[in-house]
């Protein structure tokens, strides 16, 4: 019965490394408005083979089609595109500000931004994301103010939580965005709880989680699921895949299974997958997503299909371990690129607006910057006092506590 | 007034807490329709229905992950862990999201939490139901940690906790849940119904966090306990005819420093006693805090008894167990030092 | 767009509790012999239905059916018998030892012997079992000495544990039983580990972790799919669903995912259900899935449909949660009496050989009781020393516990 | 002897374990093809292999769930945990599992694993990149805890942890990982070249776990530190002129008393040092055990400098972090009291 054969360790690889060239050939990619359009009560053992598909609406030709397009008005489509571009600027502009000294720390999203703008689109107010840091178009799209996020960023004397987060880890309840942590993951299950305390109270806010691909791995994601299964969670499960987790290729989180979305598949989850570089498209699915969740009929799983364009953080250079020209092979294009050929195929848009538009945002942004830098930046300038430090870790400062600050002498 | 058990002092101060406020939820591991494997919730979900009291699935880091969502949203979670020796799977999320919520958003979001769990050992539950990690929470800077010894605290610690801001771990010392239990395990155990902190007044009444109580007022020597070694501590200074001061701590985190100085500077002698293992438990601190705070008027070295630093043994429990002749010995040493 | 309609809490419930009567009628068991056999090497996407069905060879009639039929001899049947027989015999025993007082604690299995007598079977000398505490036919069909079982229970003298663990938590290298730990589901992720070491090294040992239904739910579950999933492991990943974790009914774990199996799925491992009550379908699933470890095919995903039909623990009373008559309503019958039945349509046992084995079985029970009691019980005879309590916390003693054993004065 | 930094003799002391032991395997996130995002393991994997070092799933349960199956089976291996603060997931594979499986299985089973960590803070790293959990480790029966504080001792140390039978968390410093650093953010940092320490020998050599060096001999006062914090020591002693002892303690599971309780009876006073926070910290078990010791040979009461009791805050980092001047000000009132 024993067989003789010997075992062999298996360990998964990226198709190309540094010096090979990008070949994305084998990702399959479906026609755009190829995917049906299930209505929401759809029984999720009905749309298995979604979690295999990606939802797409704009195509080559920069048309929306198909059964997902069609739920953005051209206002909207516009607004969408300065919000995906105001995050770009934002981000150029931050990424510049770190290498020059103003903050310790960034993370861009280059290549993503549709996924968070065009999400924030399908919310309401009192909705609650819980996102991770690849999230800021969940700010910028719900209008939360530039120049609070810089100053957050340079843990200046205005910094809305006193210079005690590392950059980026914003905050605003009153923006739907949810403290961000810092450890993967751990937040995923704590938007099924706040989902849970919705429909405990009767009432009608629904939460949305956000992972990334590499993420996914982490324990509380499983627990996210189980919780979210088990009490019917009007939650949207986000996950993004963008190809990579730091130098670790989705591979290795994914495994065996095919697609991150079929994760969903054993707890009875619906699990979609959408083109993550279409703005149309994840408005689309997240707009259904959250409707099932408005209309009690639980929790949707998400899986976003992006590619991280830059570096993981100002502390990354992924040229160590991806060929450089990885993003320009990237079968799914860009974002921002695709809503404006969209646009302009549309006669809303041209080259010239485009232009203007992104002189105006960049106005916008230095401005913000100015204003923010008023305020100090991380090495200069004002700062959160020392006093700070010690407030806030109970609602109330405790007897060792105020010791403490005494002898720190602030 | 009447008197109860530990448990129904327990189950007494949710109930309490959920009749007054509708946002508090309490949700466990076998918690909802049969009310907990130490009954310690029975009857909350007929009274309060299932969207107030509800089993979870096994997985603490899911109880207190959800419970942070809930939190934040506004509800006051008060969930229970089996047993402390299964509080480690949540404690990511407890030291890292609960602990530090309302610091990082700088109060946006808060976490009134409370979490439950059974500790400590003297009922042969090996290494898997004996643990006492207190330890392993006062480190965490943000988190509340308590340890009632009788159902009158027990009963006005967990009303406070729970409306409490901030997140409260509530370890509760199983071998007290039905009588006080003074360390000998060949002798009869009181049943609360004979002791006068099994007196616990009805309705509504709280215990403040934060405050230790003096169980018995001594001259020669400070013994600080909590939970089971509170009456451990008794026995022994009965037992040795030591007249000593004992403190029962009730909160470790934030801790009655006030108190603990008081006394000790009376005394001059102070004998440290609990559960868990030796190196690096709760003792250390207070080892610590009484020499930093009280140098100049103490006779002798501050004694520490606890667990001895290995797993928690099966056969060997009461040779395990801090026992009155173990601190016994410590209250005699101390005093001849 | 916002939904005016209020959102409610879903908690899942049990058909019945204590009062109500038992109906099983809503669980769908398939015919005997009705579920496919395919090769080792399927693709596991081409079985994804095996998860939702149950595969069972023996009939009503008693009849081995199907293409799972036919995995052992005569004599092996036999055996299998006899071992179901002592466990259950062992387990008796064991619970009046405890409610005299000779022990602590205990744990049967009542109703699920087939499991994990009919498992170790498949396995092969060097093989390691990653057990829960409701595995003891593990050691029983491998032959493990009943006495040093009885040794462990008692934490005697003889207790090849000295007295450190709570009884029924064995371990042994020698007969592929990895120390249980008592904290449910972390073993699950260790097995994985063990069979990636084979794999590392080139050897041809296998990993079976086992995992209770209620357990599903926890972290190290989802952990154990992921690295198993990714380095295709070769582990046999056992669930056993007996429908109950303490008072909590399998649905509060499963969630709206209609099977436990199907969490596999997910992770692209090929995923089965066995009728768990069924020595013969139990046997064939494991001898199916440990064929595909060591062929290097990876992980599977078993569920073992069965019943605890007694208490949780010595600690436990079911009557508080369940319908005292559940156990007789459940329709997968008994193993022992299935496999029984079976052999008697076969012609190789009769009522009287059962009955004399039944006997036989007792004294051998007994005996080994009166052996082990010799050396103790938990509260009387020999015991572990104190000094045994300091042994074994490292490989060589620390000065502190050195100084602290002396403070023990043992 | 070669001059490295700390990063290349962490890699050093892997590289001659690899070499020597086939059964020595490395994995964690990103330390595979990539070789870590501290570069630890860069190498490795093209030197031994993809079955002797890869990248790993995000999920710390599982790297150290799976290590101790390996250990299990007969493999050592190293784990790295990509920062400290991302160690709870797998707190409790550790504590329940690793620690107790050699004395739950009488020896039948055991886990000789490594898990590396970088740990403290003085990068701008914010709560999530600066923690220092040794104390949660230190209560643990069944581990030791190791923190090295320079290039030597990093590889003589991280080579007997592999060799070790048993579980050993190794904490390394990164703010020493290219440098010595006394605290004085605003000074030029020297190289590991520029220091003797900075000096390793090639190849296979041990420096055992369990004991202490002592770094500076001194009469005055003795400061127990280790890490990041000897050289802060040592900055303040020179600042404020005192003649203290400064002991590296370089394990701290299982503790070399018997060093410190030497150095503490020979100059009567003792301060404590360490970046995590102050309540229950290992300072706590260090003051506990100097005054338990060395009582009747004090002459102030033993002080402790640590972290404040807050999350680690991000702006305010230099405010936070222990430094020499307020090392310094501990030696003065413990030399004035
Ligand atoms: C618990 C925990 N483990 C490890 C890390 C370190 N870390 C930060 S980001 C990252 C990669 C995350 O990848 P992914 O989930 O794909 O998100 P992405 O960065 O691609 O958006 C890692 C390993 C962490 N922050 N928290
Ligand atoms: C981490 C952890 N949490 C909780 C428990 C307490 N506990 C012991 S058994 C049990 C139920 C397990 O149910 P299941 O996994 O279905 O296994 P079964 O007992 O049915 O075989 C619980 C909750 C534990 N032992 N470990
Ligand atoms: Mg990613
Ligand atoms: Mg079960």
């Amino acid at each position: 019965m024993t067989e003789s054969t010997s075992l062999r360790f298996h360990v998964p690889e990226p198709e190309v490394r540094p010096g090979g060239t990008p070949d994305f050939s084998k990702v399959p990619i479906p026609k755009a408005g190829s995917v049906e359009r299930p209505p929401v009560d759809v029984d999720p053992r009905a749309i298995r083979d979604m979690a295999y598909s990606i939802i797409r609406v704009l195509n080559k030709e920069g048309e929306a089609v198909g059964p997902w397009a069609g739920t953005l008005s051209d206002e909207e489509l516009a607004e969408g595109l300065r919000h995906m571009m105001t995050l770009r600027s934002f981000d150029a502009r931050m990424q510049m500000a770190q290498r020059q000294g103003k903050t310790s720390f960034y993370m861009q999203h280059m290549g993503e931004e549709a996924v968070s703008c065009a999400f924030r689109r399908a919310l309401e107010p009192g909705d609650m994301n819980f996102p991770t840091y690849r999230q800021a178009g969940l700010l910028i799209a719900g209008g939360y103010p530039l120049v609070e996020m810089m100053n957050q960023i340079y843990s200046n004397e205005a910094d809305p939580l006193k210079g005690r987060q590392l950059p980026i880890m914003y905050s605003s309840k009153e923006h739907g965005f949810f403290s961000i942590s810092g450890n993967l993951g751990t937040q995923f299950v704590q938007a099924v709880g706040w989902a849970m305390a919705s429909a405990i109270k009767n009432d009608a806010k629904i939460a949305a989680g956000w992972i990334g691909d590499g993420s996914t791995a982490e324990s509380d994601f499983h627990a996210a699921l189980v919780f979210a299964s088990t009490y019917r969670a009007p939650v949207v499960l986000n996950i993004v895949n963008n190809q990579w987790a730091i130098s670790t290729f989705q591979g290795i989180a994914r495994g065996g299974s095919g697609t991150f979305a079929a994760r969903g598949l054993g707890f009875g989850i619906p699990a979609l997958r959408v083109d993550g570089n279409d703005y149309l498209a994840v408005h689309a699915v997240a707009k259904w997503a959250v409707e099932r969740a408005r209309k009690n009929l639980g929790p949707t799983l998400v899986e976003y299909v992006t590619y991280r364009v830059g570096a993981h953080s100002t502390s990354d250079d992924p040229s160590a371990y991806r060929p450089k020209t990885e993003s320009e092979a990237w079968p799914l294009g860009d974002p921002v690129i695709r809503l404006k050929n969209h646009l302009i195929v549309r006669g809303l848009w041209s080259e010239e607006r485009h232009k203007q538009t992104e002189a105006e945002i960049l106005d916008t942004v230095i401005s913000a910057q100015k204003e923010a830098e008023k305020h100090g930046t991380l090495h200069a300038g004002g700062k959160p006092s020392a006093r700070d430090m010690f407030e806030g870790v109970y609602a109330e400062m405790p007897p060792h506590l105020r010791r403490q600050r005494q002898q720190a002498g602030v | 007034m009447p008197r109860m058990t530990m448990i129904e002092a327990i189950r007494g101060a949710m109930d309490v807490s959920m009749e007054r406020d509708d946002n508090v939820v309490v949700f466990g591991e076998d918690v909802g329709y049969f009310g907990g494997v130490f009954r310690c919730t029975q009857g909350l979900q007929q009274k309060y229905g299932k969207s107030r009291c509800f089993d979870a699935p096994i997985n603490e880091l899911g109880i207190v992950g959800t419970a942070i969502g809930m939190a934040a949203y506004g509800l006051k979670p008060c969930v229970e862990i089996q047993f402390a020796d299964y509080v480690y799977p949540a404690y990511d999320q407890i030291v890292s999201e609960a602990a530090r919520l309302r610091y990082r958003s700088n109060g946006g979001f808060t976490c009134p939490i409370v979490i439950r769990m059974p500790t400590g050992g003297g009922i042969f539950g090996g290494q898997t139901h004996s643990q006492s990690p207190e330890a392993l929470f006062t480190h965490v800077s943000g988190l509340k940690v308590v340890v009632p010894s009788n159902p009158h605290d027990a009963k006005g610690l967990l009303i406070s906790a729970i409306e409490d801001p901030d997140p409260v771990i509530f370890l509760e010392p199983k071998r007290l849940y039905n009588g006080p239990f003074d360390g000998h395990h060949d002798r009869p155990v009181t049943a609360w119904s004979k002791h006068e902190l099994g007196e616990v007044p009805e309705g509504h009444f709280t215990v403040p966090l934060g405050k230790a109580v003096v169980r018995k007022p001594g001259a020669d020597l400070t013994i600080l306990a909590y939970g089971t070694m509170v009456y451990v501590a008794e026995a022994a200074a009965a037992e040795t005819g030591i007249d000593a001061e004992i403190i029962d701590l009730r909160t470790l985190l934030p801790l009655d420093l006030d108190t603990i100085v008081a006394s000790v500077k009376k005394t001059g002698r102070c004998v440290v006693v609990h559960e868990a293992t030796l190196t690096s438990g709760f003792g250390a601190e207070l080892a610590a805090l009484v020499q930093e705070n009280c140098f100049f008027h103490l006779e002798a070295p501050v004694a520490r008894v606890a667990g001895w630093d290995t797993p928690y043994p099966h056969a060997q429990e009461w040779d395990y167990f801090p026992g009155p002749a173990r601190v016994g010995r410590a209250l005699t040493e101390t005093m001849e030092a």
